[in-house]
């Protein structure tokens, strides 16, 4: 059996966590500034708004837990090979933070850059990924391509038999890619928010705006209203609920994106496997369980669960090009709810609201944009302007017809 | 893993469907006369409520006819299923 | 001059040793070469009459059902589509026979290669189809009568209930895949065949 | 040998003896026996230890909600992770415990999986009293039943019991019942089957394990083994008018210190062991409980032979007929009293009870019972907490699902009876079926008790080994952190402690976290809550889902007519889509290099053949067809003469490229429309969409003829020579049959073929006879060369192919693949969409405003083309590249940059290599790209990066064969 060797085994590694991590506020009155939303991209905006900009004076309002939404449910795979220059640069950006974060933050992320492929199975997938590949280079991010043979090296349990329905051709491959532990992420930004004495109210859910004419004064939650001199949407999957409250339309629509887990194994899967062709894609998480995804479910749905048959088709392929995890077994299966764009990249930016940003569309693959989102955000509400990073995400590319089409890269979700 | 009901064939598995997303959108008439904007939220921007939304759907591996139905994004369940020649019912 | 004639050939022409070998309860045959014809009419108009004058038999307007007569089987695909087969008629025939009845308020397309029959009989057959076809073919529901449109592994098909004791079916498939749905029902009748 | 192994009684098969190997050691077990109650009859109780602080651990349970008895198998093939409670002993099995990690095989399983399904008026989940009782209802009643239960036989909680039903043993009661069944020709009655999904509209999965307790040839001592043909496993896909879950209870353990040793075990759990496999679990026996029915344990117990030391009852108040029965065995009771921790290593050797010491082998535990409601709740159901019972229990009414017996929160038997059959009716009513008059089996009452105590845990000790989660190491202390931490919800304390994650998904720890979280905040359980049930119920195995999905049925590989032919020629093959095309045919000796410039001159020096059957065929017909294809195409179709082709283009929304091909017009109203292959499906899906939810008002009809029509391009100078040998009737001259024209002839046919002799259908009689085979020929070109489109009923795709080929020898006529299709219409910068498009490139981009309508006020796109983005002056276009150096090829996908020097990243990029090839015709390399403004470039040099080099290339028109299209005519 081709095991990976590791040091400490897994099970054993895990970092005993942090014995504080926030406070439980009663919320206030009045914010300058109000995040809706404490998954990782709400928690990230917090710590460098307090961090970068010194701006404080913050909540953060969840209506459930934090990091309960797609945070929790995402399948932590991190890495920057986007193929267009605007996707590339938000991510790379992300990508050198994720590089330093355990530090900023203080907290064991257990990031882990193990390096990730995406295998390509059509002629027309291996031009693609070249495309991208070359693309990926010029942009000065680490990018190869892969032989199936050199796939084989990388990760020896895949199958690359050219005998296969679609036979591995090669691979993308950017070792400085990987994975990371969710939870501890939104912890670890958690904490360090609170530390800074932003408030995160959590079971306060923002349920309408209060607004003197184009400008945002504040939200209207559960737990009473709140005002505010700015507000962050940070909603993901239900960003469209809070932006019809203000008859403010935006191009995303929400899908279940399912995800699933194996019992925990001893190592046999060193790196992060991505195949948009057959629809699957695995890591081995540190404690030892396979984690994978595959792709959204095709209708609207905000039930954090999809259609089974979609797991089965991803076992199918998983066991075609993993032949060994024929007799793993599928320990648990969730859902998320992800708000895609019809072009596959976010919509960030100002709104016709003063006062009010709109961070959303991150869809199947938003989690690896943490860091990089919440510098750029929080950027963006200290001044008023969007950080070079996201300045193409506004919703006017819609307009022109800029649109940013990553659908060859973020095509099945990650 | 629903049961959709076609309206033509009746009972079916999800997997025999095609999702064409929000129902009642018409093209419009003469897209010349729109603006960008206008013309981008055509093209673009979709309803996307939490809760009862009326989409369309296409029997794509039974009978290839579209239809409409009023669907709960939450609970997943169909409350209408109607022709495309038919009125959208009122809600639940 | 039977050298300047064309022979015809089927997508499982060679698959006739593989069938032969199967058990008695899982009974393979392909039968190539059945004129059909995609015929679109409105039920209700007067075309609609003209067609069943034609074939001697009403338009089945129930779904998923057929009727037939000695010479043909016309199958409900839609609420104004139907496909009509015949073992017994040349596919021009058939074609230009029902072009006349529909004269010009419908359409009427020659489908006879689009899709290949195979027969699937034998105490088994029910067990292999639903193997992989979600439909409920419980011989009160699915029985000689009915025909559906629907998924069989991973590929379309028509599937017709020939009787009434789930012991004989015929489905129809795409031509392409049929090589695909041969080797799925070869694959399913494994466990029909003890060793 | 098998010390603990009783002389007589359980259900399994004392005249058979299985060897197995457990941990290195030998054993030996009997049929009917799991892997766990086999190591019990030897005493061992130990599996393996825990994973994070390595401390040994045992069997704590008689079936799935142990969360502790973590076993590898090894023989007959590696299995990870699985519960030594849940595995059927065979011969020559071979497991060892594990230290919470499970270990894949290293070679591929090749054991068969396979899937069914199944329809029901009621599904039953779980064969236990309840469960046996609402199926035998509904079945008398006429409905079609499913029933499922994981065990290796029906009973449920019956199995490892003493209890009676109509006077006799319980399972006289289930055996009798379970024949009953048997004899309905509608009901389906499966053991060994777990429903470990539900979903919508009463659809449930349930994992069939059929073959494993048959043990394998190769280990059998004596009766069967698994028939290879059989499947190991299957899924049924169960559809059911209405759902039952009759799934049963499981014990709750109660919290202490040092409660994870080997020898400490649910107290139901023991009794099973007792009743189902004659095995003692322990001889010197301390019980502790918080409720009546662990007090069954104590007493089959000791009437077993066990030296039972005391009864710890958490209560003040015990049930006086228990306490009175274990007085007569002279077993101590203790009431009001609690375990405060364990002693022992591999073992636990005494137990310690508020300062007394009692030393045991064996300490059972019951802290309650926890209705198994993961079904119920996976379909959306909301549970309530039940204080009385500690547990939460189904909360609602759900259309479709009903919950009863111990899953509903029932205790005595003769209420999980009256409620299987109550629930039955109630679902049966709904369903419009009579239940029928029958007589209701009757239990052996129990004698009168005392209400539980709901006891999450001891507090006394020391909470870092006070395990909640045993799988995961997650103690009391755990949840103290994650509440210190902060977190006050009980989703967080399951992600910061681990509880519930593992292998059985907190089937035990799960309520009790929830519990004494509540606990320490202060708060009512049933306001925390519990964590979320996700299928599957227990773990399934990937492969299992896979089904027979695998190897060359994981997808559909479609064939053409002709694809045995392609075969014999040696053919190396491109998966277009589900499309297996030939992409050349080497000969001896040659690789794809040689072949394609072999093939590309071929064609253009003579005459090739291209197997063109792939390309989706659209039938477009009805009076307002041409109106329809004008709305869809972006040029104009409505002007097109009968008899002529079009090449049309395809534009979505947005104004981006999604397909394109040719339109023959058959007649005025009707016409024959070409789609790439990959784009068949989607394309007339796009148009039944327009058609149908747009424009209903067009009288239009569209059938798909993909297959009906083969497809053959003859390409080349020479091909007027073949088409007019093998179409003699056919005029093919230039006036006669122009280009862009489509003619019809007709073939004489025969039916010797091989269908001569297969089977008619039932019907009988002779097939009429077939008239002469319509061909038609189109006068097209997707390389430049004079070429005509031999389009044949596919019945006679292959006789036609044949005789092409053979008329063409004369001239050397070569089949040629998509390779060399692709080398020559590149070399005449025809695109292929999907390579030189991707989704944001317009007609225009690619240099064919041509084939966009200036004239027609609507086609789908055209309003798109006047956005902002849409009028840049550098929009990315099509042109061709021709690198410097002659021989060097530009890998497809290749950047393209301005140079010559790199600067450092970011570099702008001017665009991408979409086609790249060796010309035969121009003795040099070429490629075509889409480039920034490149139309304003050409003549320019511009640089691609290949391999760490720069190479310098210059932007040219995109054709670069025959720009003034000379050879078009021959
Ligand atoms: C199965 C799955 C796999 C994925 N895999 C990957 C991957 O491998 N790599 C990757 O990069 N990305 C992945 N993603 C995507 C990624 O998870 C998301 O893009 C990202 O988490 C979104 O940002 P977020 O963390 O802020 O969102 P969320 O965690 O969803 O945060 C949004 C928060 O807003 C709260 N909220 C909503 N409405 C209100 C309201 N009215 N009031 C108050 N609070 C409100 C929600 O409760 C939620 O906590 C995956 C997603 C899923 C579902
Ligand atoms: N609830 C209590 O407090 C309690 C306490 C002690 C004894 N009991 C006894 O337990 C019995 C309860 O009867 P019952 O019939 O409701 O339950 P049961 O436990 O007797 O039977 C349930 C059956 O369902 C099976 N099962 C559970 N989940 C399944 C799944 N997902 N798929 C397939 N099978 C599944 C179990 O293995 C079991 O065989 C009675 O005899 C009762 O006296 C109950
Ligand atoms: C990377 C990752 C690894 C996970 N590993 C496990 C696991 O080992 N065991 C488990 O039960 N769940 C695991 N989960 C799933 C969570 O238990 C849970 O299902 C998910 O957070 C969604 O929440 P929900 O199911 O409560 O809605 C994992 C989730 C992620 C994202
Ligand atoms: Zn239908």
């Amino acid at each position: 059996m081709t095991t990976v060797d590791r040091a400490v085994p897994p099970g054993a590694d895990l970092p005993e966590h942090a014995d504080f991590l926030w406070r439980n506020p009663e919320p206030k009155r009045s914010y300058d500034v109000v995040i809706v939303g404490a998954g990782g991209h709400g928690l990230a905006t917090a710590h460098y708004l307090a961090k970068n900009h010194g701006i404080r004076d913050v909540a953060v309002l969840e209506r459930s837990w934090l990091g309960g939404g797609n945070m929790c449910r995402n399948t932590t795979i991190i890495r920057s090979n986007y193929l267009w220059d605007e996707s590339s640069a938000i991510y790379e950006h992300s990508l050198k933070l994720w590089e330093t974060l355990e530090e900023d933050l203080g907290y064991p992320i257990l990031f882990s850059q193990r390096g990730v492929l995406n295998l390509a199975h059509s002629l027309q997938d291996v031009r693609d990924s070249v495309r991208r590949v070359e693309a990926n280079k010029l942009n000065g991010i680490d990018a190869e391509w892969l032989t199936p043979d050199e796939v084989k090296k990388v990760c020896p349990i895949v199958n690359t038999s050219q005998e296969l329905r679609y036979p591995v051709l090669g691979a993308t491959y950017q070792p400085r890619a990987g994975i990371a532990r969710h939870d501890y992420v939104a912890w670890g930004f958690a904490r360090r928010a609170d530390e800074a004495g932003i408030d995160i109210i959590q079971d306060c859910a923002v349920t309408g705006f209060r607004t003197a004419g184009d400008r945002i004064t504040g939200v209207r939650t559960t737990r009473g209203d709140i005002a505010a001199g700015k507000v962050v949407l940070c909603a993901a999957g239900t960003t469209t609920v809070l932006t019809d409250m203000l008859g403010l339309r935006i191009p995303v629509q929400s899908h279940p994106l399912q995800a699933l887990v194996s019992e925990l194994l001893e190592p046999v899967h060193p790196t992060v496997v991505m195949s948009n062709h057959v629809h699957v894609y695995v890591s081995q998480a540190h404690k030892g369980e396979l984690v994978m995804g595959a792709g959204v479910d095709p209708y609207n749905g905000y039930g954090q669960r999809g259609a089974f048959h979609v797991i089965e088709r991803q076992m199918a392929a998983a066991v075609e090009l993993f032949p060994v995890f024929a007799r793993a077994h599928l320990l648990r299966s969730w859902a998320g709810v992800v708000d895609v764009c019809p072009d596959a990249s976010p919509v960030v930016g100002k709104t016709p609201y003063e006062g009010l940003y709109l961070n959303c569309g991150w869809g199947t693959g938003g989690f690896k944009a943490t860091p990089g989102l919440g510098w750029s955000l929080a950027h963006m509400i200290a001044n008023d302007e969007p950080h070079p990073c996201i300045a193409p995400f506004g919703l006017d590319r819609f307009v022109t017809g800029a649109l940013i089409d990553e659908h060859g890269a973020a095509g099945v979700a990650h | 893993m629903q049961l959709i009901t076609c309206p033509y064939c009746g009972p079916r598995e999800e997997a025999e469907f095609h999702y064409g997303g929000q129902a009642h959108v018409p093209h419009p008439a003469d897209p010349g006369s729109l603006s960008d904007e206008e013309w981008a939220h055509h093209l673009f921007f979709r309803d996307n409520p939490r809760g009862p939304f009326a989409e369309r759907w296409v029997h794509a591996l039974g009978c290839r006819r579209w239809f409409n139905a009023v669907r709960d994004t939450v609970s997943y369940r169909f409350h209408h299923i109607y022709r495309l020649d038919q009125a959208r019912p009122e809600t639940p | 001059m039977t050298a300047d004639l064309l022979a015809r050939s089927g997508p499982l022409q060679s698959w006739t040793d593989r069938f032969a070998a199967l058990p008695d309860t899982v009974q393979v045959v392909a039968t190539p070469h059945v004129a059909m014809a995609d015929l679109r009419v409105d039920p209700a108009g007067p075309a609609a009459a003209d067609v069943a004058g034609f074939l001697g038999v009403d338009l089945p307007t129930a779904p998923s059902t057929y009727v037939e007569t000695d010479s043909v089987r016309v199958i409900w695909l839609g609420p104004d589509e139907w496909l009509v087969t015949s073992p017994f008629r040349a596919p021009r025939a058939l074609e230009a026979g029902l072009r006349d009845a529909v004269a010009g308020r419908g359409a009427v397309v020659d489908v006879s290669g689009q899709r290949t029959t195979l027969g699937l009989a034998g105490a088994n057959a029910r067990d292999v189809l639903s193997g992989g076809c979600a439909i409920d073919l419980h011989p009160a529901v699915f029985r000689r009568g009915a025909a559906a449109q629907t998924l069989l592994g991973l590929t379309g098909v028509v599937l017709v209930a020939l009787d009434d004791t789930a012991t004989s079916y015929e489905i129809l498939v795409r031509s392409s895949f049929a090589p695909y749905l041969a080797s799925w029902l070869l694959d399913a009748a494994t466990e029909h065949t003890p060793t | 040998m098998n010390a603990l192994r009783l002389p007589a009684g359980g259900r399994i098969d004392r005249s058979t003896t299985y060897e197995f190997t457990f941990n290195g050691q030998r054993l030996t077990g009997h049929p009917g026996d799991t892997l766990a109650s086999a190591l019990l009859a030897h005493g061992i109780h130990r599996t393996g230890t825990s994973i994070k602080l390595g401390r040994p651990r045992g069997i704590a349970a008689a079936w799935a909600e142990d969360p502790n008895g973590l076993i590898q198998i090894e023989e007959p093939f590696p299995e990870p992770m699985l519960l030594a409670t849940t595995v059927e002993l065979t011969d020559g099995l071979t497991a060892r415990g594990i230290p919470g990690q499970g270990r894949l095989a290293d070679v591929p399983d090749s054991a068969r999986y396979d899937a069914r399904h199944s329809h029901a008026d009621l599904l039953v989940i779980g064969a236990g009293p309840t469960g046996l009782c609402a199926a035998l209802t509904a079945a008398r009643a006429g409905a079609r039943v499913v029933l499922v239960d994981e065990q290796s036989e029906a009973g449920g909680y019956l199995l490892g019991s003493t209890d009676r039903i109509d006077g006799g043993p319980a399972l006289d009661w289930v055996a009798a019942a379970t024949a009953e069944l048997a004899g309905f020709a509608d009901v389906l009655h499966l053991q060994r089957t777990t429903a470990f999904g539900h979903f919508d509209d009463g659809f449930v999965l349930a994992l069939e394990r059929r073959t494993d307790h048959l043990g394998t040839p190769t280990h059998v001592l004596g009766g069967e083994t698994a028939p290879p043909h059989k499947s190991r496993q299957r899924v049924w896909r169960i559809r059911a008018r209405h759902v039952l879950v009759a799934a049963g209870a499981h014990e709750r353990p109660v919290v202490f210190s040092d409660n994870d040793r080997p020898g400490i075990m649910l107290a139901g759990g023991a009794r099973t062991y007792l009743h189902r496999y004659g095995v003692l679990a322990g001889r010197d026996v301390v019980v502790f409980t918080t409720n009546d029915s662990a007090y069954a344990a104590a007493v089959d117990l000791a009437d077993a032979g066990a030296r039972v030391h005391a009864v710890v009852d958490a209560r003040a108040a015990t049930p006086a007929a228990w306490v009175q029965k274990c007085v007569r065995r002279g077993i101590p009771v203790r009431a009001g009293r609690l375990v405060t921790g364990t002693e022992g290593v591999e073992r636990i050797t005494a137990v310690a009870v508020a300062g007394e010491r009692i030393p045991c082998d064996l300490l059972l535990v019951s802290g309650g019972w926890n209705p198994a409601v993961h079904l119920f709740s996976q379909a959306g159901g909301t549970l309530r907490y039940d204080g009385g019972l500690g547990a939460f229990v189904p909360g609602e009414e759900r259309d479709g699902v009903s919950v009863a017996g111990g899953a509903a929160g029932v205790a005595e038997l003769g209420g999980c009876l009256a409620d299987g059959r109550r629930a039955a009716e109630g679902a049966l009513g709904g369903l419009g079926f009579v239940p029928v008059d029958s007589p209701s089996p009757v239990a052996e009452a129990h004698v009168d008790g005392q209400p539980s105590l709901v006891l999450w845990r001891v507090a006394d000790g020391d909470q870092r080994t006070q395990f909640v989660d045993l799988q995961r190491d997650a103690t009391v202390a755990d949840i103290a952190c994650a509440i210190g931490a902060g977190m006050r919800t009980v989703e967080h304390v399951k992600r910061y402690t681990t509880i519930g994650t593992a292998h059985d998904q907190g089937k035990t720890s799960g309520v009790l976290a929830s519990g004494i979280a509540a606990e320490l905040l202060g708060r009512p359980v049933g306001e925390l809550g519990t964590t979320t049930f996700r299928p599957p119920y227990t773990p399934v195995a990937f492969a299992a889902l896979a089904g027979r999905d695998r190897g060359s049925l994981f997808d559909p590989e479609r064939t053409t007519a002709v694809h045995a032919w392609h075969v014999a020629r040696g053919a190396v093959w491109e998966d277009v889509g589900q499309w297996k095309r030939p992409r050349y045919y080497p000969l001896p000796g040659e690789d794809m290099e040689a072949a394609v410039l072999r093939e590309c001159a071929a064609v253009r020096g003579g005459v090739g053949i291209l197997d063109g059957s792939t390309l989706g065929k659209i039938d477009v017909q009805g009076p307002d067809a041409a109106e329809f294809l004008n709305r869809l195409y972006t040029n104009m179709i409505a002007t097109l003469k009968v008899g002529s082709v079009r090449y049309g283009v395809m534009c979505g929304a947005d104004g981006m490229v999604i397909d394109d091909g040719t339109v023959l017009r058959l007649a005025g109203d009707r016409f024959l429309v070409y789609t790439t292959t990959g784009g068949a499906a989607a394309v007339l899906e796009w148009m039944e969409e327009w058609l149908q939810t747009e424009w209903p008002d067009l009288r239009v009809y569209l059938t798909s003829v993909t297959e009906q029509w083969a497809t053959f391009p003859v390409v080349g100078p020479r091909s007027r020579d073949v088409i007019g040998t093998v179409f003699p009737d056919v005029d093919v001259s230039n006036a006669a049959f122009p280009f862009m024209t489509w003619r019809d002839t007709v073939l004489g046919s025969n039916r010797s073929g091989h269908d001569a002799s297969t089977p008619r259908s039932a019907r009988g009689g002779r097939p009429a006879p077939d008239q002469d085979v319509p061909v038609r020929l189109a006068r097209v070109s997707f390389s430049g060369e004079l070429a005509y489109e031999v389009n044949v009923d596919s019945w006679y795709a292959r006789a036609v192919w044949e005789r092409l080929v053979a008329a063409g020898e004369r001239h050397g006529i070569t089949p040629y693949g998509t390779e060399t299709m692709h080398v020559l219409r590149a070399e005449k910068a025809y695109p292929i969409v999907g390579q030189d498009t991707d989704g944001t490139v317009t007609p225009h981009d690619l240099g064919m405003s041509w084939a966009v309508s200036k004239k027609k006020p609507f086609f789908v796109g055209k309003r798109s083309f006047h956005r902002a983005d849409n009028q840049r002056a550098d929009r990315k276009q099509l042109v061709a590249l021709l690198p410097v150096d002659r021989n060097l090829f530009l890998p497809e996908g290749s950047q393209v940059i301005e140079g010559p020097s790199v600067p450092e990243p970011p570099i702008p990029m001017l665009g991408h290599v979409t086609s790249s090839y060796r010309s035969a015709a121009l003795e040099r390399t070429f490629a075509l790209a889409l480039v920034k403004a490149g139309r304003t470039r050409i003549g320019e040099t511009v640089h691609v990066p290949v391999a760490g080099a720069l190479v310098p290339v210059e932007v040219a028109e995109p054709v670069v064969f025959d720009p003034e299209g000379a050879r078009r005519d021959g």
